[in-house]
């Protein structure tokens, strides 16, 4: 049956290899998941309603301008050497961040707004801000400590692999084989009480059918980021739990409404047309969401119309009855009789302009689920007399036409951050390039009215309900202004094998998911399951696969000395 | 012309019917051979014929007749894919790019390696060096690597990837010819050509050329089951067209789909047996080629 | 394998008796060898019923022209032949019928008690072997010289052939034509056979070299009791080295009988031809009248009826069509000739 | 051109042939201190494979050129033809140097014809007969109206008769002799005025040889062709040709009517090459030691003087020409005239005659 | 997994016509070998040289801005753009890139990383040895099984045995390498119906084997799948040119002399066809060892294997440019070493090669 290594290992199959251990440096995702569960940030997302919750600081306090954030650190927490944690440490961390431009690679967004970070004592933090934000406790960059970090003089050169490495989080890393495997333990001292499973290895996996196989063998116990079809044939499948997320991310596509610099230069050769509202309204009518969601992702999917996602309720939004922009091709196409696109010879409809509706659409080639969208909808768009040149393209190829707005639609998806700040920040004026080529958004987006909104929500850092309505707000002009149109929210599915785990915590709390979580939440409170699999370093699979080699080079073998017997039988020349 | 020509010119037909009779016996008695052009033939046909039994709007995605990964039932014999189409209909579709991938990769770099070969091994002296490490310089490339960047440079498209298979493949075909060429100008028939007054030019074409072509036509056999499979490998690791539907495609969207590890295996399964069928059939056609035009292979003590 | 026995008149003569018949056994005796091919084309008849003996310390030069068998014969004596070759008739050599031995027993024979020269010396030596080893290795084989020995006997063998020892070190390639013809000569005696069998051993040779060579083999074998059978399509050099001489067509030995006698007046017209192809430096006669045969090689897939040297034979008659003559008594000496007018004559 | 060679035809039988008159006058084809040298890949010398050699073949004539195996005949035939460039000397058609433009030497070989040792090589196996024989036409005068025409009359001329069967057959149809027959007719279409012959019948049987041959003499008894025969085999020589030349590592050593040079060699080494011949009878053959000589490494001297049986068995240093033998260089023959030969002794009893 | 097409194995250039031999040890033969291997060896240095060249500007014209791509999807300022490409020499002219490209070579230092941020020799040496291991492996046993195979094929042309054994190799080498791995992991590795999963479905090893014996079980194990999937995809090759190099030999008299010696037929086939035939086997062995180096992307993807396969396929996507250009003149100089090696082996072999 399936085998564990170990009974204590919590085993997760990652697919991509981590690229540092170095907090500062690192940027992929697993890495960042893993330093989660490594070194507690000042302030963390709760496990259950994503809400900030202490970490390394305890509490803290707002001077009346918002400019001045006192933090309290934590009693008695220990780094994983023993060292107590004190203010120090984070002042440390936040300093080099801000001075050393290489400590600055992965964070430093997180402390772009800041003035200065002092201890004030070895309990107290004090940040003082340029600019009032209302994402100070969406600070969760890692907290290094001090007394191990201040040796280091190239923050860009460090590996960080002084195994074990010293952290406060509720694993430390005991060992990295690069490509194939990390692996942690459980850290006895972590102030929230020690994890239940004593190791933790996330093992890399080239392949997501890979990853599966290994989960279905029990080589691993969590899998992250199924397909549908992978979810469809686990369900139900003993010893096995699948996870059904609600999704973080939304996917949609940005129309390119005609490129200009924050000077209003014009770059690029985006469709011209395309600057018409009326045509990119109508393009997203003639999208059915719920076939997208149906042949996309088997379901697994919310079709989407708001920016922000559902999970975060707080700013979800949908639009109302009048406002929407449904699924309705007559409609779509009545619109564009209106508005003056008349069809061609050839079924394509032409501008006013005289020019014919022929789009670029580029797709992502590593994302399945955007293929697969880009496939449907260039044949929907072809109902509505447009032609679509579907050009699904390396990653590269496609940044390069966004960056110099050679595009004319793009697929593009956000994973959003309990806090939607960045997200929002990314389609205001101030993201426009300064210079053709040098945009930070992923749609040339700019509009007066969202920007004052945008200001006034990061303004409203004291009232999270008001904070809330400006952002329902923004969300209504990015959807009536079609340029960035989200059309789902895809689930994060996810296994587990629930016979080596027996319980664990999604974030947020239900529907939410394991992997990639803000914070470290699934691993650190997985309990195992009783009787967890044994078993020596040889495991069965291993012996039985022995057996069977020797089994194989054995017959082998012997059919060549047969054949040997009868050809030295008749030897013949 | 005078008087006896049209029955010399009758003589010629009857005598090249004769040959074609002959090289079809040979030919006839690999079976192999037989068994690698009747698949050819199926496939060939199949290519030619599938829209005819095909409707290209159950191919469309937003058109498929079935369900999402219906298993294999009497109306779908290989089941459907993702988007509710018989993935029996799309093999037999994708048939279509993958042999003329196949094929047209297969003449680019068969045209351009016997060019290269011919010259090289027809002048000798510099030309022939400066054509080899060109060649050999193409040969240390590895050349999935050089055919992946190839086509993600160039537009994503069909002749792309006949481009970036063609461009990578040519080498090996080049020091055949180039090979082959050399054998063919140290036997005394070319000092005849060129004792009669034959040029470069007279002996490239009517002396060397017909008689590399042999190798020529069975490596060409070999390469179109290599660039088959390459198509394959390039569309598998996402450089292929999605517009089109080829095998590699479907293997690439059902590897995507997750579709191994989802016991989706009729989506997996038959597009890489295809491939498989295919490169085979062709190699084998290709070897029963090379036992025709090289009597030294066929009949040995 | 009794396939056109029918045609054949009259079928006593068809006994090997002649001159050899004595009582006690000839070093190599062949009854009615017969080979076929199998070919995609059907069945080639490469040796169509020869008969030949040999004394030992005799010399036999087997002659005619490109694809009458003559390779065959000499590969069935020690069934040497492709398996696509059907054997027929007997092979005794020393009254041991070689077509029926057991491999074991075979291989015993091989070398030890007949060996082979073969004609392209480059192909007939592993090029990449040294030819010490080579030479070497049937006396290993055989067990004829004891191992530690082998170095000693293969310096001698290369001396006798008139080469350096040191030679023994050299690679096939590093030497020249006639160096390896003798190097595959110095093999042939390394087990001290009864019987050689030279294939064309001087064919493509040069004709200094030629000379040379023939020489060196008519040395080695005179008076040493070894039995030759000499094989050439020259059939000026068999007249100059051997006793005896068959001369070969279409598979079948069409004249036989002393060397020169064979050569200086031949009694099948085939033979007559040929002989007549060698011109003499100074006969006034063949001065500006080079002399040939009409017409064209059999080929022994398709013969023709009857005698198969009729198409080309100048004297040939009506009757010709109708047999296949085999050899018969032709004067003294042992000669015999498979043509009809010698039955004539002899009558 | 096919009037001149009428007209330059001699009329007379093979016979009348041996006439000495015929080696007067202007040579067709010459060869003037001609040289040739291939430097040795990888390391190895330079081979001096043709080194001074004079010969002139005349209109009309049947030259036989003799010798071993790497002395250098088909050198200096293919260096006549013009497929090989002398490193000395020249090669003289009617009496001017040989042009060596692609336009002059496809002109040249318009009328000098080349036929090969190996007919079966020789022939492409993917042209028909028809084609092997037309393919000069074509490459001279492109697409005749006349072409089937002359290409019968070749076929027929070389003995292929009737034409018509062979057009269409492939080499790998025809026998040995009929190959070498399809190989003549190719040279004759072009109605040449010399056949360089190098080897014409080395592969073919014995049997067959005799019938190529005779083609050969009918050639010359028809047309007037010249030609210019190798051959290993003295035998041949005797068979056909009016003159002789010995070769001995790239040089003539002995050269003259085949009558007088064959009937009593006075070079020591053509002495060896008849004593060799089987058929020799009585005489003793005098079996040369060693090695074919090394292009690589021709000795001082009189290059022959290595092998000499004359100076090996002391005849030399008794007749006093020992040193000679060894140091001196006996000279490059002249082209044609009555019976010569480049040896220190052989000159000495002419000199004692 | 590439496969040279069959032919290309031809043996290395024609030795030129190998005259009558001079006594051994003549003066020149030293001075010739000299000059041989000189010339392989500007041969081999020229190749490379290309190969540096082409690696750098083959890469250039990839699409896509390295650092856009790695932080694509990431809260990342203009600035922090702009210090990723000062940091990475992208901010200078191409010339100068090419400059420092060039130098660094010359000093055996391939820049550094943009995804993992170590000097790319580092990584080189860290991945390097498993490559070498699971290439090294699979072409000596597809090499033994092809030659073996082959062989023996040859030998008996015709029979049963020989039509499957090249059945079998040819439908094998027709399959895509990718498909094959993939198969193998869900039929071998997961199990399929009765069958257990035997192996591994990827990796190298599994984490916390530790221990000598113990570790290099766990790797061998590891190893058993994608050892096979290369070797099915590739032994036919060696198979097809054994068989070939061997029927070639098979009508040659050396052989009939052999047989006429009174050796046994298994002494004839190992002591004389096998010598010979193995000539132009070497050749396209030595080829292949170099490149399977390239070839094993495919697999090393597939199965997850930390080689230099998979970190070229994850530093394509990127691109990350010092990676991809150092692995892609290893995987070049791979193949020129081998057939420096080729062109030095060969003449070991071949004496006819060696004056
Ligand atoms: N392996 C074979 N398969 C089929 N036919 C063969 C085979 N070997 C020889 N033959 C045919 O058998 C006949 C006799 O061949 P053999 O080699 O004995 O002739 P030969 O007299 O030795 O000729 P040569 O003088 O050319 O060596 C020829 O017609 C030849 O084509
Ligand atoms: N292309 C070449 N390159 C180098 N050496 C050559 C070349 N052609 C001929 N030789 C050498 O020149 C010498 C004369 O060769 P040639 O072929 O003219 O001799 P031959 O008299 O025709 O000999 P054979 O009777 O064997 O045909 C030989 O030693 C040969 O090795
Ligand atoms: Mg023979
Ligand atoms: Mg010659």
């Amino acid at each position: 049956e399936a085998a564990s290594p170990e009974g204590d290992t919590l085993t997760v199959a990652i697919s991509q290899p981590v690229d540092t251990l170095n907090p500062f440096l690192a940027q992929l995702l697993i890495s960042t998941s893993i330093h989660k569960a490594v070194y507690e940030p000042l302030v963390a997302y709760d496990a259950e309603t994503n809400e900030p919750t202490g970490a390394v600081a305890e509490s803290w306090e707002t001077s009346e301008d918002g400019l001045t954030w006192t933090f309290t650190i934590r009693e008695g927490m220990t780094w994983s050497d023993g060292e107590p944690v004190t203010a120090e440490d984070p002042a440390f961390t936040y300093n080099a961040m801000m001075e050393d431009e290489e400590a600055a690679t992965a964070n430093g967004n997180a402390v772009a707004n800041f003035e200065t970070v002092t201890a004030v004592d070895d309990s107290t933090l004090r940040i003082e801000l340029e600019e009032p934000q209302a994402t100070m406790l969406s600070l969760d960059a890692p907290i290094v400590p001090e007394h191990v970090w201040s040796g280091v003089d190239d923050f860009g050169d460090f590996t960080n692999e002084d195994f074990p490495i010293v952290g406060s989080g509720p694993f430390t890393i005991t060992g990295h084989e690069p490509n194939q495997s990390i692996t942690l333990e459980a850290n006895p001292d972590y102030w929230r009480g020690a994890p239940e499973f004593e190791n933790l290895v996330f093992r890399y996996f080239a392949d997501k059918d890979a990853e599966v196989e290994a989960l279905r063998k029990g080589e691993v116990s969590m899998v992250a980021g199924l397909t549908p079809a992978q979810a469809d044939s686990l369900e139900g499948q003993e010893g096995i739990s699948v996870n059904n997320a609600t999704g973080k991310r939304f996917q949609g596509f940005t129309i390119n409404p005609g490129a200009e610099t924050q000077d209003g230069e014009e770059f690029g050769d985006g469709h011209p047309a395309l600057e018409d509202k009326t045509l990119r309204q109508a393009i997203m009518r003639a999208i059915d969401k719920d076939e997208l969601v149906e042949k996309v992702y088997g379901g697994y999917a919310e079709p989407a119309e708001g920016y922000i996602p559902a999970r975060y309720d707080r700013y979800y939004w949908e639009p109302s009855e009048e406002e929407r922009l449904d699924f309705d091709v007559d409609a779509a196409n009545e619109m564009l009789d209106e508005a003056g696109y008349k069809e061609g010879d050839d079924g394509i409809r032409v501008s006013p302009d005289g020019d014919r509706l022929e789009l670029r659409m580029h797709v992502h080639n590593d994302r399945p689920d955007y293929v697969a969208m880009g496939k449907i909808f260039v044949e929907r768009l072809a109902d509505i007399g447009i032609e679509v040149d579907n050009q699904t393209v390396d990653p590269g190829v496609l940044s390069d036409a966004l960056y110099d707005a050679e595009y004319d639609l793009i697929w593009t998806g956000w994973s959003v951050n309990p806090d939607p700040d960045y997200v929002l920040g990314i389609h205001t004026c101030d993201a426009l390039p300064e210079e053709p080529g040098t945009m930070r958004g992923d749609a040339y987006f700019c509009d007066e009215q969202y920007d004052e909104l945008y200001d006034k929500q990061l303004a409203a850092w004291d009232d999270p309900d008001q904070r809330a309505e400006y952002v329902k707000d923004m969300q209504q002009i990015l959807y009536e202004e079609a340029v960035v149109n989200v059309v789902t929210y895809a689930n994060t599915m996810e296994a587990y094998r629930s016979d080596q785990i027996s319980s664990t915590q999604v974030q947020p709390d239900p529907g939410g998911n394991l992997f990639g979580q803000d914070g470290h939440w699934s691993f650190s409170t997985a309990v195992p399951a009783e009787g967890g699999q044994g078993g020596g370093s040889l495991s069965g699979g291993m012996i039985a696969g022995i057996a069977g080699a020797v089994v194989v080079v054995a017959g082998a073998i012997g059919f060549l000395v047969w054949r040997r017997r009868t050809a030295t039988a008749e030897d013949r020349e | 012309m005078s008087a006896p020509a049209p029955s010399r010119r009758a003589l010629l037909w009857a005598r090249r019917r004769a040959a074609w009779g002959e090289f079809a016996r040979t030919y006839a008695q690999n079976r192999a051979g037989l068994f690698g052009l009747a698949a050819l033939a199926a496939a060939a046909l199949t290519a030619l014929c599938a829209p005819l039994f095909i409707d290209a709007g159950e191919l469309a995605v937003t058109g498929g007749p079935g369900g999402r990964f219906e298993p294999p039932s009497g109306e779908f014999w290989l089941g459907t894919d993702a988007f509710g189409r018989s993935v029996l209909a799309m093999v037999l579709w994708g048939a279509r790019i993958s042999l003329t991938v196949g094929f047209l990769a297969a003449f680019v770099s068969v045209a351009l390696g016997t060019v290269i070969g011919i010259i090289a091994g027809h002048f000798g002296g510099w030309p022939s060096d400066v054509l080899m490490r060109v060649t050999d310089w193409f040969l240390v490339l590895p050349s999935l690597v050089v055919a992946v960047a190839l086509a993600a440079v160039l537009e994503r498209s069909t002749l792309t990837i006949i481009v970036a298979i063609g461009v990578t493949a040519w080498p090996a075909t080049a020091r055949v010819v180039r090979a082959q060429t050399l054998s063919v100008e140290a036997r005394p028939f070319i000092e005849r050509a060129r004792a009669l007054g034959g040029g470069h030019l007279h002996v490239m074409k009517r002396h060397v050329l017909p008689n590399v072509m042999p190798v020529v036509l069975a490596q060409t056999t070999l390469l179109v089951a290599e660039a088959i499979v390459m198509e394959s490998t390039l569309s598998f690791l996402g450089l292929g067209d999605p517009s089109t539907i080829s095998w590699g495609g479907i293997l690439q969207d059902a590897r995507s789909a997750g579709a191994i590890s989802s016991g989706i295996w009729w989506y997996m399964v038959p597009p890489g047996l295809a491939i498989a069928l295919v490169a085979l059939s062709f190699t084998l056609c290709g070897r029963a080629l090379e036992g025709v035009f090289n009597p030294r292979l066929r009949e040995r003590r | 394998m009794s396939t056109d026995d029918g045609a054949r008149v009259p079928d006593g003569a068809r006994a090997p008796d002649g001159p050899q018949g004595t009582g006690a056994e000839p070093l190599l005796r062949v009854e009615d060898l017969r080979v076929d091919y199998r070919t995609a084309g059907g069945r080639v008849p490469a040796v169509r019923g020869v008969s030949f003996t040999l004394e030992a310390g005799s010399k036999l030069g087997v002659a005619g022209e490109s694809g009458c068998g003559k390779s065959t014969v000499a590969l069935a004596l020690l069934r040497l032949l492709p398996k696509s070759a059907r054997v027929g008739g007997s092979v005794l050599l020393e009254g041991e019928d070689v077509t029926a031995m057991r491999w074991g027993r075979l291989r015993a024979v091989r070398w030890a008690g007949a060996s082979i020269v073969f004609q392209g010396a480059m192909h007939a030596l592993n090029a990449v072997r040294r030819v010490g080893d080579q030479i070497a290795e049937p006396m290993l084989l055989h067990g004829t010289v004891p191992p530690g020995r082998t170095g000693a006997r293969v310096g001698e063998l290369l001396e006798s052939v008139g080469l350096p020892r040191w030679r023994a070190r050299s690679y096939p390639h590093e030497l020249s034509g006639g160096q390896r013809q003798r190097v595959m000569i110095a093999m042939a005696l390394a087990c001290e056979p009864r019987l050689i069998i030279a294939d064309e051993p001087t064919t493509a040779l040069d004709v200094m070299v030629q000379a040379q060579i023939l020489r060196l083999i008519d040395d080695l074998v005179a008076g040493s009791g070894i039995g030759l059978v000499m094989i050439s399509h020259d059939l000026s050099v068999l007249a100059d080295t051997c006793d005896r001489l068959a001369v070969m067509y279409a598979g079948r030995v069409v004249e036989e009988g002393p060397a020169a006698e064979v050569v200086a007046a031949a009694r099948h017209p085939y033979a007559a031809a040929l002989s007549a192809a060698f011109p003499r430096v100074g006969d006034p006669g063949s001065r500006m009248a080079p002399r040939g045969l009409p017409g064209d090689p059999p080929d022994p897939a398709a013969l023709p009826e009857g005698c198969s040297f009729r198409p080309r034979c100048a004297v040939a008659e009506e009757r010709c069509a109708a047999t296949d003559p085999d050899l018969w008594s032709a004067g003294d000496g042992g000669r015999r000739a498979a043509c009809v007018k010698v039955l004539e004559e002899a009558v | 051109m096919t009037a001149e060679l009428q007209r330059s035809a001699p009329q007379d039988g093979p016979e009348g042939a041996a006439d000495g008159a015929r080696a007067q006058g202007e040579p067709l084809l010459s060869a003037s201190g001609l040289s040739v040298e291939f430097t040795g890949r990888g390391g190895r010398g330079t081979a001096r494979a043709v080194d001074g050699v004079d010969l002139d073949l005349h209109a009309g004539e049947i030259l036989a050129l003799v010798g071993e195996s790497g002395c250098g005949k088909t050198t200096l035939a293919r260096t006549l033809l013009g497929l090989e460039r002398p490193t000395a000397g020249r090669v003289l058609f009617e009496g001017r140097p040989l042009a060596y433009g692609a336009r002059a030497l496809k002109g040249y070989r318009h009328r000098v014809q080349l036929v090969q040792q190996d007919p079966a090589g020789s022939l492409n196996p993917r042209h028909t007969v028809y084609d092997a024989v037309a393919e000069g036409l074509r490459i001279h005068e492109g697409a005749t109206a006349d072409e089937e025409r002359r290409v019968a009359d070749a076929l027929s001329r070389a003995g292929l008769r009737p034409p018509e069967r062979f057009y269409l057959r492939y080499p790998h149809e025809l026998s040995g002799g009929q190959r070498q027959r399809v190989v003549i007719a190719g040279a004759l279409v072009l109605e040449p005025e010399a056949l360089v012959a190098d080897e014409p019948v080395a592969s073919l049987d014995a049997s067959v040889r005799g019938e190529i041959l005779r083609l050969l003499l009918d050639l010359r008894a028809d047309l007037g062709l010249s030609a210019l025969v190798v051959t290993h085999d003295l035998g041949m020589a005797w068979n056909i040709a009016d003159r002789v030349a010995v070769m001995y590592l790239g040089r003539v050593v002995e050269a003259g009517p085949v009558e007088e040079v064959l009937a009593e060699p006075r070079h020591p080494y053509t002495q060896a090459l008849m004593s060799v011949l089987p058929e020799s009878g009585a005489q003793e053959p005098q079996v040369l030691a060693g090695e074919p000589p090394d292009p690589t490494r021709i000795p001082g001297g009189c290059r022959f003087h290595a092998r000499c049986p004359v100076l090996a068995s002391g005849e030399a240093e008794r007749a006093g020409v020992a040193d000679a033998c060894r140091t001196q260089d006996p000279g490059v023959l002249s082209g044609s005239g009555p019976a010569r030969v480049a040896c220190h002794y052989a000159a000495l009893g002419r000199a004692g005659d | 997994m590439t496969r040279p097409a069959t032919a290309a194995a031809a043996p290395p250039e024609e030795p030129g016509a190998p005259g009558p031999g001079t006594a051994p040890g003549g003066p020149s033969r030293a001075a010739r070998v000299l000059r041989y291997l000189g010339g392989r060896l500007l041969t081999a240095a020229v190749s490379l040289l290309a190969v540096m060249v082409t690696s750098f500007f083959l890469f250039r014209i990839l699409p896509g801005d390295p650092v856009r791509a790695m932080t694509e999807g990431r809260e990342v300022s203009v600035e922090q753009l702009e210090e990723l490409r000062a940091q990475f020499g992208l901010d200078k002219p191409l010339w100068q890139q090419f400059a420092d490209y060039c130098v660094g070579l010359l000093r055996f230092d391939f820049g550094t990383s943009y995804q993992y941020r170590v000097p790319v020799a580092e990584l080189i040496a860290e991945r390097i040895g498993p490559t070498v291991l699971l290439a090294g492996t699979g072409t000596v046993v597809a090499a033994l099984l092809g030659l073996v195979l082959g062989t023996r094929a040859a030998w008996r042309r015709g029979s049963a045995g020989d039509r499957a054994t090249t059945a079998v190799a040819l439908t094998l080498w027709s399959v895509p390498s990718f498909w094959l791995g993939l198969l193998l992991i869900v039929v071998l590795a997961s199990g399929a119906g009765w069958l257990p999963g035997l192996f591994p479905t990827s990796g190298m090893s599994t984490p916390g084997v530790e221990g000598g014996f113990d570790s290099a079980v766990d790797v061998a194990h590891h190893m058993v799948l994608p050892v096979a999937t290369m070797v099915a995809v590739v032994y036919a090759q060696y198979l097809l040119i054994m068989r070939s190099s061997v029927l070639d030999e098979m009508g040659a008299d050396y052989l009939t002399t052999a047989r006429a010696k009174g050796l046994r037929d298994s002494l004839v086939l190992r002591r004389h066809a096998v010598p010979n035939a193995l000539l132009p086997t070497v050749t396209l062995i030595f080829l292949n060892l170099g490149r399977v180096m390239g070839g094993v992307i495919l697999i090393e993807t597939v199965f997850a294997w930390p080689g230099l396969g998979s970190l070229f396929y994850s530093g394509l996507r990127v691109p990350d440019l010092p990676l991809v250009q150092a692995l892609f003149v290893l995987f070049a100089s791979a193949v020129i070493i081998m057939n420096l090696l080729a062109d030095l082996v060969y003449p070991l072999l071949d004496p006819r090669v060696r004056t």
